[in-house]
């Protein structure tokens, strides 16, 4: 168990590209925290500081309170896993768990005991013997796992670990990830930018963006109060809706329609609702135009226009819709109002 | 062993303010053994440079040395210009040219029909694929040393003795190349033909338009092994070019050592240039070519 | 065989045939000329030859000679192919570890890859040289009276030393090529997992280098049968006297110098079966390999 | 104008002079224009004749030293005899006219002459005279002088006493003329390659070998290697006070502007086995006319031996290199122009070969006799590093060579 | 246009295995098809067969009527879009989509102005001089299916063309090929096994399992009257759940509660659900144990148990809910009932 603090890390790469401003955030003891952020924004970066593999450039990492800057990464009491497994192909199921607690010379028993644990834990028992390159993606995936598990940790890094997997498998590790991290209570931080990975499994999330930190917050504030147009855009399938409105006299108007009635300030905004948050009905106080519908099953979503900027509704599977002209309305207390400019919430 | 990763950090050190400096011991070590074997790779070839610099009557008293004297110009004429047999046709600019035919000619005569066959054997079922393969992949290892004497037979029964083809074909008889290419294409992805013969493409067509030039690096690599196996070739010129003009540079440098044997004093300084001038041409191949030939042989592996 | 293989008929036949052509006419054709002067005694000029039998492979395996020379090939092959690969293996390793100067010393250890073997031979007589030969030198200074070409053991380390200078440069390429293509990820994860380089190194970067290795392991131990045939020749100046020699070489020496044209064919056919059973294995070898991806 | 080819192995300032010869002789008419080529030492001159006469891309003429001599006469068909070729051709041709140590080395066992003497020559003793003198002794005229006396007293001077070029020529088969001991059953081999047997595990030869390790133990002698210049430059750079070498190194040696004076004199021989020692083997080699060719080149071909044989053209070889003249023609054109009393070292050769014959100096003829010469280098070796003993050595080099020549025995049906 | 049928086709591999028992449907002009199924269900092999690029066994594939059975794949008129693409990395964008068309002698201002209006239609025009390597997964995508739709083919088969995609993308890209397949009305056969996919884009679904096909249909009646449990099971995101139930005198039981009033037969029985026909509720007739919920947002997952086997069901985001006991309705009409053995809907 720890907790982790970064103070005003910095990260700047050789070649000058700075993947992190100074940033600075505490985790708590068995915490799971979830990086999410678009490609290229930096959130590997940040965990492999962490762990050790890149250098820090400036400020200060401390675990359990020790710094840790230039502590080797293997006595850091980690343990990762990696976007593509990385397992060595040549070892054995058996062996690839096993490797982490040899090297700390824990005795074979003890070994032996936690691998049977832990292949019994995910389901491994019948593969213990085979290679990597003999399993199936989402075989790979939990071998990975019982890696990084066995070990007991003091703090577990994921990055993206379900990226390679299909919807299916990614949506039943998932569970089974959170399931375990739940069990052993180990703190973890999670690198994803998958958004339902974050919401399902984060206590708190970090939204970073192009080297930044956007917003940390538990899942519901981020996805009912984002901070910014981007992380109202970044979070949720599909995301938040966002039109240009005016603001006016304590009104925001779209298209001259009156959507919420209880507002300061004046002058342009950006309105944010999701599309679950509209109500769909001849009653609407505003027009949209259905383009397209989209049958999920559980339930669908209209896409179309509203005052000509591409909007989307979700409604349940027993609404009737149809393509063409229609009225909604927007649950007001679920509006968020952005800075037309600078994107942050009002 | 250092650490794996020092390199990666150290370079990263460079930008850090320095907070502690840890001297990374074995960043230092690797140099070092690096340095050495670099020496132990180079230091003959400097030295046989130096010794082409300074008069022979000097070389066999005392060796190389660091002295670096004023003979190379003079031992360049004698080595390019001056020929050392009777028919004046053997040359070093002469044994060059021929050098560059050998090599090359081996080449790229080894990459197209090792590509043609591995193409046959990888891309069409075929009913006697297993014979083909086996009689073709026997010849892998074996070279052309071990059955010399008939080989030289073949050729002069052909009446190719003292000709390029000669000098080529019979080297070009073993698997290698078609080995690697048969590797390379097993590992070109499957879908490619697929998506080719729906395109429209027949066999001959998606071997030119896609296989051809998907293997550029593959041909690279294949170019450069090749083209210094075939220059560096010693005992089958020697045996089948018995006039001057069709020497190579290998069996000609071995000519004048030969002569380090006889009665007069040795011609080091032409034998070192010649040296030298032989493994300029393979050398600037592999440096030229060096991205493109580590590629291949990585792409290869896949 | 692609699984979407083409069917056409004749062309496949057209594209081996230059390949197989060759083969046969400069491979197959010779081979087989070479079993069957083994059981022959011919006069060197071709006027006269005796059937003989197996009296050929008899001799052989009845002279002391003989195996002698098959031993000290034997010691000669395992030593270069040792010592090359991993010399190559450990400057590849280096290499792979600095970002700085990686290029430079790429560059400069691939030179010697373009040397060909007789005029490593012959850079290894002026090395080795019996009066001024720097390496003989440096022997000398450490108590060591090298002599080429009159000490058996001296030749033959001078010998394996040319000939593994020659040979490192090849190995290292590859070598090099071969830690490039190991994921960063799985060597991250080793990073962490043990504080140990050495582990590392021998627990994940040398498995994983294994097919490369192997495939060099085929590739050193022909070089080191055949090729280094160059080298030998020069540096006993076309006198085997008491020098080393390989069974190649003693091919060439018998057949070539000594014009016993039954006898260096059978010792021919016997590299020939000898290098044939290297190359099945190889292919059961390879072909069975794991794919590592 | 008919072109010919001639495959030599002289390289160095040999093959410069060679080229001379060819050019002389295409300068001296316009019938004929003959090529040479230098194809490496004689082992591999005389191979690649062979492969090539196999191939039916013989040249026309073909340099075969003294150890191919089996192989190449042997070979009835291979080679024209040149005196058919001469004779044919309507060149006179008397082999009286040759000195008497060249005249049947390469003849068959009726006496007439297969292969052409071309660079005849004969093992002699160089000296360093500076040294020799420093030590305060005269050259060795026998072995037992130069163990008890010369050496010594090089030692002390601080000379490696003695080296020699060529164990095989120098220490064994001309041992064996010099001491006029059989070198070979069948009349050393002339009778036929049937049932011939080497003889040379004697005593006299062991003797010597025991004797030649002993001095290289005690510092007298010192052995560099198989190769041949291993072994003369340490006399060139002044180590070695005494060197025996080939009188074909004359020219070489003397074109060196060595930093001493050198000179020669005849191969020492061991009073214990002989009062009376004998002429030496002629070595180097002889000019072959390949068979297969047309009569036009035939006839090219004996007109450039008639060109060759002439005294000027002797002469002129003789001087450049120290190779014998080998015509008494030619011989005394050099006595006429003094060339003895400018270098008196340079008759050694012709007159060690033209001291008394005896049963057992013609010349010896044994068939794989290239490999025979390896088995000795290997086993010599061996000796002179205390691998093994002299007396292992000489069984294994009489049973290996026995084994070679009754294979060879067995190519010749 | 085209309209395929499939006659008792049947595939043995030359290894003896039979990736396809004797299997016949049409597809009729402009139908988008889309065949689903776990991992080696036979799906690619059927597909590969309509290509040509893999040999019938037995029975008659027809293309207009026309038999194809040994026509060459390029003289089908088909066009396929790669699961990983099967780009050719040497050739520019523009060179790729070209290629099919330059092998059918087309001439040159024809290709070009058909790349260029692909280009368009796909938002390609700025990559069209770049090689592969150079383009993202979702660029690499909709070139390879540039390079299907230059062909103006009779008919478009896809090998799973979103099964690389990271699920943002993936839901991009779904949207754009249906919108285009609409838009160009080309018969198409689409391989997937991911279900969303198969929902949202099919006219018709095929499920197979294992080389048979299990149900043919709309997406609607695949989804809603599922012919097995295997399709039950594999469909939807969570699938519906499967209970063992009794049916006894016109009632199914569970555990004793009756879930449903109006049913013929008796003996053992699987009860079918689907997550989202389940009502929350004080009311609700069967006591239901909530182990985790999953928050995604626009709505909750709660998993647990329901007479101790494996119950799931979807909430709206504003239903209260939290771990541990509540009471659950089933809505009858959504209810269907399997045979406890075949799996077979009664
Ligand atoms: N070794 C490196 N040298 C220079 N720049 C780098 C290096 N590694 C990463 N970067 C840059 O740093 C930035 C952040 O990269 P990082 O890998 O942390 O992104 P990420 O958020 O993990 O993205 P993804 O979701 O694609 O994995 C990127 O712009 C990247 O190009
Ligand atoms: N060339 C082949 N030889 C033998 N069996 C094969 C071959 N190709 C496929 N199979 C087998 O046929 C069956 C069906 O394979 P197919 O590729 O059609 O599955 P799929 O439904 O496309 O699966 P996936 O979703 O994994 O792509 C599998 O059991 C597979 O192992
Ligand atoms: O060096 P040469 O020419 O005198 O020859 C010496 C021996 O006879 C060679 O066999
Ligand atoms: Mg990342
Ligand atoms: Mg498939």
């Amino acid at each position: 168990m720890a907790q982790v603090s970064l103070k005003n890390i910095r990260k700047v790469y050789p070649n000058g590209a700075e993947a992190l401003t100074p940033s600075s955030f505490d985790i708590g003891d068995g915490e799971f925290v979830v990086l999410v952020g678009p490609s290229g924004c930096g959130k590997s970066t940040l965990l492999r500081m962490v762990a050790g593999l890149e250098e820090i450039t400036e400020g200060e990492l401390t675990i359990n309170g020790r710094v840790m800057n230039d502590v080797d990464p293997a006595d850091r009491d980690i343990a990762m896993v990696f976007q593509n497994y990385a397992l060595y192909p040549h070892m054995s199921v058996r062996k690839n768990i096993a490797y982490g607690l040899k090297n700390r010379k824990t005795p074979k028993d003890v070994i032996e005991r936690k691998v049977a644990e832990a292949a019994a834990m995910l389901n491994l028992n019948e593969y213990l013997d085979r290679k990597p390159s003999q399993l199936s993606g989402g075989q790979r995936q939990r071998v990975a796992m019982g890696r990084a598990i066995v070990r007991d940790p003091a703090l577990f890094l994921f990055d993206e670990p379900l990226s390679n997997l299909d919807a299916k498998l990614r949506n039943q590790m998932r569970i089974e990830i959170k399931a375990l991290q739940r069990r052993l209570g180990v703190t973890s931080i999670y690198v994803t930018h998958d958004q339902v990975e974050a919401m399902t499994m984060a206590d708190r999330i970090i939204v970073m963006n192009a080297g930044r930190i956007e917003q940390i917050g538990t899942p519901a504030e981020i996805y009912h109060r984002p901070a910014s147009t981007f992380v109202a855009s970044f979070m949720g399938a599909p995301p938040m809706n966002l039109i240009s409105a005016r603001l006016d006299g304590g009104r925001v108007m779209i298209n001259g329609d009156t959507v919420l009635a209880a507002a300061e300030g004046s002058g342009a905004v950006t309105l944010g609702i999701r599309p679950e948050d509209v109500v769909l009905g001849a009653e609407g106080s505003i027009s949209f135009h259905v383009d397209i519908i989209e049958e999920l099953g559980a339930h669908r979503l209209l896409h179309g226009r509203l005052a000509d900027q591409e909007f989307t509704i979700h409604v349940g599977k027993d609404v009737e819709a149809a393509p063409g002209e229609t009225r909604i309305a927007l649950k007001s207390d679920a509006i968020t109002l952005f800075h037309p400019e600078t994107g942050k919430a009002l | 062993m250092t650490e794996a990763n020092a390199g990666v950090i150290d370079h990263a050190a460079s930008h850090t303010p320095p907070r502690k400096r840890r001297i990374r011991w074995g960043a230092i070590g690797d140099h070092a053994v690096l340095i050495v074997g670099s020496l132990f790779m180079m230091l003959p070839l400097l030295m046989v440079l130096q010794m082409t610099t300074v008069p022979d009557v000097e070389v066999i008293k005392t060796g190389p040395s660091l002295t670096i004297g004023h003979q190379l110009p003079e031992n360049f004429d004698k080595a390019m210009f001056q020929a050392s047999g009777f028919s004046g046709q053997n040359t070093g600019l002469n044994m060059l040219k021929n050098s560059f035919i050998l090599g090359i000619g081996f080449a790229l005569g080894k990459i197209l029909i090792g590509m043609m066959a591995a193409y046959a054997i990888v891309y069409f079922r075929m009913r006697f694929a297993t014979l083909a393969f086996w009689v073709i992949f026997t010849t892998l290892l074996l070279p052309l040393e071990v059955r010399i004497l008939p080989s030289y037979e073949v050729v002069q029964k052909l009446g190719m003795l003292n000709t390029y083809q000669g000098l080529i074909i019979p080297l070009i008889a073993s698997a290698t190349a078609t080995f690697f290419f048969r590797q390379f294409f097993r590992s070109v992805p499957e879908e490619l033909v697929e998506a080719a013969r729906i395109d429209g493409a027949g066999p001959v067509k998606f071997f030119i338009d896609i296989l051809v030039p998907l293997s550029r690096t593959m041909i690279a690599a294949m170019f450069i092994i090749m083209f210094v196996y075939g220059w560096n070739q010693y005992l089958w010129p020697t045996m089948i070019t018995t006039e001057e003009d069709m020497f190579t540079l290998v069996r000609g440098i071995k000519q004048i050592t030969q002569v380090l044997e006889g009665n007069r004093i040795p011609e080091y300084g032409r034998a070192n240039l010649l040296a030298i001038i032989a493994i300029i041409p393979p050398v600037m191949v592999v440096i030229f070519f060096q991205s493109w030939f580590v590629k291949g042989l990585t792409e290869s592996d896949k | 065989m692609k699984r979407a293989g083409f069917t056409a008929r004749w062309l496949p036949i057209l594209l081996l045939m230059p390949q197989l052509v060759i083969i046969a006419v400069f491979f197959y054709w010779p081979a087989a000329h070479a079993v069957q002067s083994s059981f022959f005694l011919q006069d060197p000029f071709g006027f006269g030859s005796t059937f003989v039998g197996l009296d050929n492979y008899k001799d052989l395996a009845g002279n002391g000679e003989y195996l002698s020379i098959a031993w000290f090939t034997v010691i000669f092959t395992v030593l270069v192919t040792f010592l090359s690969l991993s010399i190559a293996l450990l400057l590849a390793v280096k290499a792979d570890n600095v970002l700085r100067g990686a290029k430079t010393y790429r560059t400069l250890l691939m030179w010697v890859y373009a040397v060909a073997p007789p005029v490593a031979g012959f850079i290894g007589l002026i090395m080795f040289h019996q009066s001024w030969g720097p390496l003989t030198e440096l022997a000398r200074s450490i108590g060591w009276d090298f002599k080429l070409g009159v000490n058996f053991n001296d030749t033959a380390t001078a010998m394996v030393i040319v000939s593994v200078w020659k040979q490192v440069p090849v190995n290292f390429i590859f070598f090099l090529s071969g830690l490039q293509s190991i994921p960063k990820s799985v060597r991250e994860a080793a990073l962490i997992d043990n504080r140990s380089a050495s582990g590392r190194f021998w627990d994940v970067t040398f498995p994983l280098l294994a097919p490369t290795g192997f495939f060099l392991l085929i590739t050193n131990i022909t070089y080191s049968l055949f090729d280094t045939f160059g080298v030998i020749d020069t540096m006993v100046k076309g006198e085997p006297g008491n020098n080393p020699m390989t069974l190649v070489y003693k091919v060439y020496v018998d057949g070539f110098r000594g014009n016993d044209l039954g006898g260096s064919s059978a010792q021919s056919v016997v590299l020939m079966v000898l290098v044939l059973a290297l190359t099945v294995f190889q292919f059961r070898l390879v072909e069975r390999r794991i794919h590592y991806t | 104008e008919v072109e010919i080819t001639w495959w030599h192995a002289m390289g160095g300032a040999l093959g410069d002079t060679v080229n001379q010869i060819a050019e002389d002789f295409n300068a001296s008419q316009d019938d004929y224009k003959i090529t040479p080529v230098f194809k490496g030492t004689y082992e591999e001159t005389l191979t690649a004749g062979i492969a090539a006469f196999r191939a039916g891309e013989q040249p026309n003429i073909l340099q075969v030293f003294d150890a191919g001599a089996a192989t190449v006469i042997g070979a009835k068909g291979a080679t024209v005899p040149v005196q058919d070729l001469l004779q044919d051709n309507g060149v006179e041709f008397n082999i009286e006219d040759y000195i008497s140590g060249v005249r049947y080395f390469y003849a068959d066992s009726d006496g007439k002459m297969i292969g052409m003497p071309f660079n005849s020559s004969s093992p002699i003793m160089y000296y360093n005279v500076d040294a020799l003198e420093k030590a305060g002794v005269t050259p060795p005229k026998t072995w037992e002088e130069f163990q008890t006396v010369t050496a010594p007293a090089l030692k002390e001077a601080g000379y490696i006493g003695l080296s020699q070029s060529h164990l095989p020529w120098i220490f064994t088969e001309n041992f064996h003329s010099r001491h006029d001991l059989p070198f070979a059953t069948n009349d050393n081999g002339y009778e036929g390659a049937e049932g011939t047997k080497i003889l040379v595990n004697n005593d006299a030869m062991k003797a010597h070998f025991t004797a030649v390790k002993d001095w290289k133990d005690k510092g007298f002698f010192e052995w560099y290697g198989t190769g041949w210049s291993d072994n003369q430059t340490p006399f060139e750079e002044g180590k070695v006070a005494i060197w025996l070498g080939s009188s074909g190194s004359f020219g070489g040696l003397s074109k060196k502007d060595l930093p001493f004076e050198f000179s020669a004199t005849f191969l020492p021989y061991w009073e214990s086995v002989t009062k009376e020692p004998k002429q030496t083997f002629i070595g180097g080699a002889a000019l072959f006319a390949m068979a297969g060719k047309s009569d036009e080149e035939n006839k090219a071909t004996a007109a450039f031996f008639e060109f060759l044989t002439k005294p000027e053209t002797q002469y002129m070889w003789h001087r450049e290199t120290g190779y014998v003249p080998i015509t008494t023609a030619a011989y005394e054109m050099a006595k006429a122009d003094g060339h003895y009393d400018r270098a008196p070292a340079a008759e050694v050769g012709i007159k060690q070969l033209s001291l008394p014959a005896g049963k057992h100096t013609k010349g010896y003829r044994m068939g794989f006799y290239v490999q025979i010469r390896d088995v000795m280098n290997r086993e010599y070796g061996r000796i002179l590093t205390g691998e093994t003993s002299v007396e292992d050595a000489f069984n294994n080099i009489e049973t290996e060579a026995n084994a070679l020549l009754e294979r060879f025995a067995k190519t010749q049906n």
